[in-house]
């Protein structure tokens, strides 16, 4: 039972990464970013070749992070250039440009066969209970670090200029200061982060594949967010929990209705899941966790 | 001692089960779990609820004949949704919540290589029909077990029909996932060890309005034969674009993809001479003659379509035997140990469970001859498989011959 | 710190919204821009700000031509704007947004957010300090701590004005600053305005309430149809059959 | 590989361009009045697909009468969608209205797969052989396809721009506000632009059915290409987003004796962004001013 749940809670902590810095992009910035599965997927495919090729764990998380912001760097640009439903739709066109290119790429990412047997941190401490929860704990302390930065950024006067951005651009502008250079960092600085949690995911599932950067992660992760509410840090870890609760729950829950076919449990998973986006999005926009109105 | 189905459903909340056992199976053992991790959803989804339907039933039948050396088989259903991250959390799920000994029915080679590192530590029995050929390198227990083969080998053997059937200028088509790309790998590695080479070959990318630049590309190549590794989708789609664009190219393809529902879709004569390759489910062997009635009853459908179901219902058979041979008490490694004497060749041909037990009681030697073929093991934990040539004539599949690697 | 605006040009979609458009803002100077609706004036000040370029003529600040340079550039001269709708941080709060505007801030850096946090700090607490001035000016201190989004309109255009101020400009372009602001507050502003002019800051205003702006500026031009009309004292503009004319044919 | 080939391929750009292209239609329509990127624009064609999939089960095999289903299922749908969703967002801005569509879209196909299941369903037609004109072959599906993009193309112009309520359409797209302070009543403006939206998708959804297998996730595989379209074409042109996908389709197919066939997928957006790098509003779109 224990390692199930430290399974479950891994996964969470997976999506809580992503969910914050999704919330770090448009939450507090504004940035609409409908590709955060491209910065996810490069971070895993980054520390799954880093680790395979016998470097240490380290550089695999360095690279990780590092590839996924620089790959946010060109897109940040263009996301200056960009009315907001062009940039959805190009950012969401980004992803499946890495897909594509993750696949087609197989000298590198041995393609659609994926890359088995990426090795994960702690298996010295022998298979089983103690290396899930040393994995558990390493996976808790990204969160923790994660928070803690978003927080600091959030609190400093740099953390006030994003949201002021975010607000309202336009008079950012009128007051001389440039939007560009700190919406790019913003961009980068997220994508980092979405970069360290496929890093995790990757050490983790030891194995991956192309198949596993669907746009319907990225959705998945935007109704988290908005679940959990926009701004709000409290809101991310509680909207991922809901999701989480939600795919994992509707295995509990048909142990108990046997009348329920598995295909019909998975029907009804993910209109659930489609269900309570449109339900927030028309009564409560702001979330869970979200309790300043605006008016 | 009647297990009825309504209860091995219920067997998610094990309590309630063991409160509804009958007196006798209080005395019996501790029951032997099995998870039916089948790909309920996602691409493998018209072959995961076959499949796991087929194991419930297959373990009431070891149930209703007394259970395996007195240990009941107790199923967990759950789905992998034909994805690494669900199928890991599902077999978490099995492994750690519901206690299951031995894991059945996985399907796509990335959930299979994602849940291997687990059984391994559980030492777990893992019964897969992953086609990935790292499955085979990556176990080190010898606790998985392969019951149809590699796309590799399956590739191989179309491209020995595809020799005996006198063709020569050949081309491959496949979907670009793991078990297309196999499938022509094998059929290239087969083709050129004869002594020939393949006029086209093409990887295309699914879930497309059309695939008709590729079939260009190949048709310019004038094949005589096109080996197609997609599923019954694409394969509709891509036979009656062929057939559009004027070509009277033949096909060939594993089974799942060459199928009866083919001439349903697009007419007999459009799919006439169209060719399958499948493994072997014995049609003669009686285990496939009980499981094929079995399932029709089960699923309302036929299961010529899923021969993975046919494996599914070998495993739990299997498993059974070998449960039954390594006597009560038994461990998961001496269970695996005797996988191979009751179903390798050598004793007495039995084809179910209920058989076996008696021969095995009176001390005799067994092979069990399976619904999916033979069933016999390499020292791999891979199935040596055997082959069957079949060709859609007027509108239904008729059997050509068996072949072997 | 004049401003100087020369024969300037500007097209939308086929229609010349600015016709050679000429005028001139002194140093120090309190400048009123009047003319109906679609007169040019809020694309003139698009431009004067480097929101839209100009499509010919040229416009000068402090004596050097601004050329092709956009809102952040012109800003950080110190020529500066509001907007005819406000447009406040509205999920910061009154305080947020005016501190949000002071210029280069060591901590609206990455690296500042992180390093040299003593300094940082120090900086924000002098930032803070010259907000509250600057609220208590405006007499905004009843919602200091209230969300930007959550206040009446007329404190919105204080809090634009509040912010601009913080940006230590030399020269504000206000859009409408008595639009929807009742006529209590709309004295309170004058006094404002009045009181920065006296410390030298300069003012180019466009605004529809002509009485209200007659009696704040000493210098008036009028528009109409993207063609500056005439300037003169408030009393000579507006008694011009001219502007009488292109206000009622508005009106008609 | 002669010219004819590179014909056949630029054929095929178009064929699959222009089924591609009527979801791009559908989309740019609710792009230009209703402001978001629509993401049930492809689950809507699967439900148009699957109401003819019906028809044809009930041994009904009049193409017409199953494509007459198809559009109908679509406008009542799409009708709905307008009524209980996105008539309670307007005003919300881009995102609201975009995310309540993705989320419909799940919700959609969900429901559609608990009730139709997996299994593939494919509308049973004849096979016709191409007939060679001038070396290459071309086939009758093909002109049907080319006719029937055109006629709904041409009758969503001759809407837009014929007719009043087409009118009113437009200054809507241009400005609302405007448009609702000279009078036009909006409601039914956005009432008609859904059932429009309905009639395009149930007519792409029966394109790609007879063409393809009718699946629960037919529509949702079209929506990204079709939104590239919807972008390169223009906001508020038509025309554009046919024309821009038949562009993009037989780039793409042209490209693949360079590219191959997994790298085409990728051109489509490759070319968008890219275009969008150099023409931020797009080909032939507008750009937002600052007043």
């Amino acid at each position: 039972m224990l390692a199930y749940i430290t399974a479950v809670a891994i996964v969470f902590c997976i999506y809580a990464l992503l969910t914050l810095s999704l919330n770090l992009h448009f939450g507090f910035t504004g940035l609409i970013n409908f590709g955060h599965v491209g910065f996810f997927a490069i971070g895993a495919y980054a520390a799954a070749l880093c680790s395979l090729n016998g470097m240490p764990y380290v550089v695999g998380f360095t690279a990780a992070a590092a590839l996924a912001a620089l790959a946010a760097w060109p897109l940040g640009l263009l996301a200056l250039r960009l009315r907001e439903d062009y940039l959805a739709i190009v950012t969401l066109a980004f992803s499946e440009i890495v897909r594509v290119v993750i696949t087609a790429e197989e000298w590198l990412t041995n393609g659609v066969q994926g890359l088995p047997g990426i090795p994960r941190p702690f298996a010295s401490l022998g298979i089983g209970g103690n290396a899930e929860l040393a994995y558990l704990a390493l996976v808790v302390t990204a969160v923790v670090l994660a928070i803690l930065l978003i927080r600091h950024l959030v609190r400093s006067p740099f953390g006030r200029l994003i949201q002021a951005i975010r607000d309202d651009e336009v008079a950012v502008k009128a007051l001389g200061k440039n939007p560009a250079g700190v919406k790019v960092r913003v961009f980068m600085i997220g994508a980092a982060i979405a970069g360290i949690a496929g890093a995790l995911y990757a050490h983790y599932m030891n194995y991956i594949v192309p198949d596993q950067f669907l746009p319907l992660v990225t959705f998945y992760v935007w109704m988290a967010m908005i679940l959990g509410g926009a701004g709000s840090i409290s809101g991310s870890l509680v909207g991922a929990g809901v999701l989480i609760g939600i795919l994992e729950g509707s295995r509990v829950v048909r142990d108990l209705l046997p009348n329920v076919m598995q295909v019909e449990m998975a029907s009804l998973r993910l209109a659930l899941v489609g269900l309570l986006l449109v339900l927030f999005v028309l009564y409560r926009p702001n979330g869970l966790m979200v309790k300043r109105d605006e008016s | 001692m009647r297990f009825n189905r309504r209860e091995i459903m219920l067997t998610g909340a094990a309590s309630l089960a063991a409160a509804m056992a009958p007196v006798g199976f209080a005395r019996a053992a501790e029951p032997y779990r099995i998870g039916a991790l089948n790909p309920i959803t996602g691409a493998g989804s018209p072959y995961g609820s076959g499949t796991q339907k087929t194991i419930l039933f297959a373990a009431q039948e070891v149930n209703d004949a007394g259970g395996a050396a007195g240990r009941m088989f107790e199923v967990f259903a759950e789905d992998t949704q034909t994805a690494p991250e669900a199928g890991v959390l599902a077999a978490k799920k099995l492994i750690e919540v519901n206690k299951v000994d031995a894991i059945f029915g996985t399907w796509s080679s990335g959930v299979t290589l994602a849940i291997m590192p687990l059984t391994d530590a559980a030492n777990v029995i893992l019964m897969t029909n992953s086609g990935a050929a790292s499955i085979s390198t990556l176990d080190t227990k010898d606790l998985v077990y392969r019951y149809s083969t590699t796309g590799i080998r399956s590739g191989r053997a179309i491209s020995g029909v595809i020799e005996k059937e006198g063709l020569t200028r050949v081309a491959t088509m496949a979907f670009n996932n793991a078990s297309g790309r196999d499938l022509v790998a094998g059929v290239k590695s087969g083709w050129e060890e004869k002594g020939h080479s393949l006029v086209a070959e093409v990887v295309y990318e699914p879930n497309r309005p059309g695939y008709r630049s590729e079939l260009q590309q190949i048709l310019a190549a004038k094949p005589e034969i096109i080996m197609l590794g997609s599923y019954l989708p694409d394969t509709t789609i891509i036979v009656r674009e062929a057939r559009q664009m004027g070509s009277d190219v033949r096909f060939i393809g594993p089974g799942y993809a060459i199928a009866p529902k083919l001439s349903e879709s697009l007419g007999a004569e459009a799919v006439e001479g169209l060719m399958a390759v499948d493994y072997v489910s014995s049609l003669d062997s009686s285990a496939y003659a009980h499981f094929s009635k079995r399932y029709q009853d089960e699923m309302g459908s036929d299961v010529g379509e899923n021969f993975y179901a046919s494996c599914a219902y070998d495993m739990v058979q299997c498993t059974a035997l070998a449960i039954e041979a390594a006597g009560p008490g038994a461990d998961n490694t001496k269970i695996a140990a005797n996988l191979r004497k009751v179903s390798n060749p050598g004793g007495k041909v039995v084809s179910g469970f209920a058989e076996g037990k008696k021969l095995l009681a009176a001390g005799e030697e067994i092979n069990y001859e399976g619904a999916s073929g033979p069933l016999d093991f390499d020292e791999h934990g891979d199935v040596k498989p055997l082959f069957k040539l079949s060709k859609l004539r007027s509108g239904a599949l008729e059997y050509q011959y068996m072949l072997s690697l | 710190m004049s401003l100087r605006i020369s024969n300037v040009d500007k097209w939308l979609g086929g229609v010349r919204v600015l016709d050679n458009v000429s005028m001139e803002v002194p140093d120090g100077g309190l400048i009123g821009l009047i003319g109906p609706n679609g007169a040019g004036k809020s694309t003139l000040f698009a431009v004067v700000s480097g929101f839209e370029p100009a499509d010919g003529g040229e416009v000068r600040f402090a004596d050097s031509p601004l050329g092709s340079t956009g809102p952040v550039a012109r800003a950080r001269r110190g020529l500066m704007r509001t907007f005819q709708v406000p447009r406040p941080f509205s999920k910061l709060t009154v305080r947020e947004n005016l501190a949000a505007a002071a210029p280069g801030q060591r901590g609206e850096t990455l690296w500042g957010a992180f390093f040299g946090a003593g300094a940082a700090r120090a900086e924000q607490a002098a930032i803070r300090e010259r907000a509250d001035a600057i609220i208590d000016f405006l007499n905004l201190n009843a919602v200091r701590d209230s969300l930007a989004g959550q206040v009446s309109g007329g404190q919105r255009k204080l809090i634009e004005l509040g912010r601009v101020l913080m940006a230590e400009p030399k020269m504000i372009l206000l859009d409408e600053p008595f639009a929807g602001v009742n006529p209590v507050l709309q004295e309170e502003i004058s006094d404002h305005i009045r009181t920065l002019n006296g410390q030298g800051i300069g003012f180019l205003i466009v605004e529809h309430n002509l009485a209200a702006l007659s009696r704040l500026v000493g210098h008036l031009y009028a528009m109409d149809r993207g063609r500056m009309l005439m300037d003169g004292t408030p009393a000579d503009v507006l008694a011009d059959p001219v502007v009488r004319e292109a206000y009622t044919g508005g009106a008609v | 590989m002669g010219y004819a080939y590179y014909v056949g391929l630029a054929i095929n750009g178009a064929v699959e361009g222009l089924t591609i292209g009527l979801a791009a239609l559908a989309i740019n329509l609710v792009f230009a009045v209703g402001r978001f990127p629509n993401a049930t624009t492809g689950d809507l064609m699967t439900v148009g697909a699957y109401a003819g999939i019906a028809v044809q089960q009930s041994g009904l095999r009049s193409l017409w009468l199953q494509g007459l289903a198809a559009v109908g299922a679509s406008m009542a749908l799409s009708l709905a969608l307008y009524l209980f969703v996105f008539r309670a967002l307007r005003g919300r801005g881009m995102l609201a209205p975009l995310l309540a569509s993705i989320g419909l879209a799940i919700l959609v196909r969900s429901v559609l797969s608990f009730f139709a299941g997996h299994d593939q369903y494919v509308f049973q037609l004849p096979i016709v052989r191409p007939i060679m004109i001038a070396g290459i072959p071309v086939q009758s599906y093909d002109l049907w396809l080319g006719g029937v993009a055109l006629v709904c193309v041409l009758l969503v112009m001759a809407i837009l721009f014929l007719s009043p309520i087409g009118r009113q359409m437009r200054a809507v797209a241009d400005d609302l506000t405007l448009a609702r302070t000279s009078g036009i009543n909006v409601d039914r403006v956005y009432l008609v632009m859904w059932l429009l939206v309905g009639f395009v998708t149930g007519v792409a959804g029966m394109v790609l059915g007879v063409r393809t297998v009718v699946m629960p996730e037919m529509g949702w595989n079209m929506l990204l290409p079709a939104f590239a379209a919807a972008v390169l074409g223009g906001v508020g042109s038509p025309a554009g987003a046919v024309l821009a996908a038949m562009v993009v389709g037989i780039a793409q197919e042209m490209s693949t004796p360079v590219l191959g066939f997994t790298y085409k997928i990728g051109l489509a957006f490759m070319v968008l962004v890219v275009i969008l790098a150099v023409r931020p509003a797009g080909l032939f779109g507008r750009v937002e001013r600052v007043r």
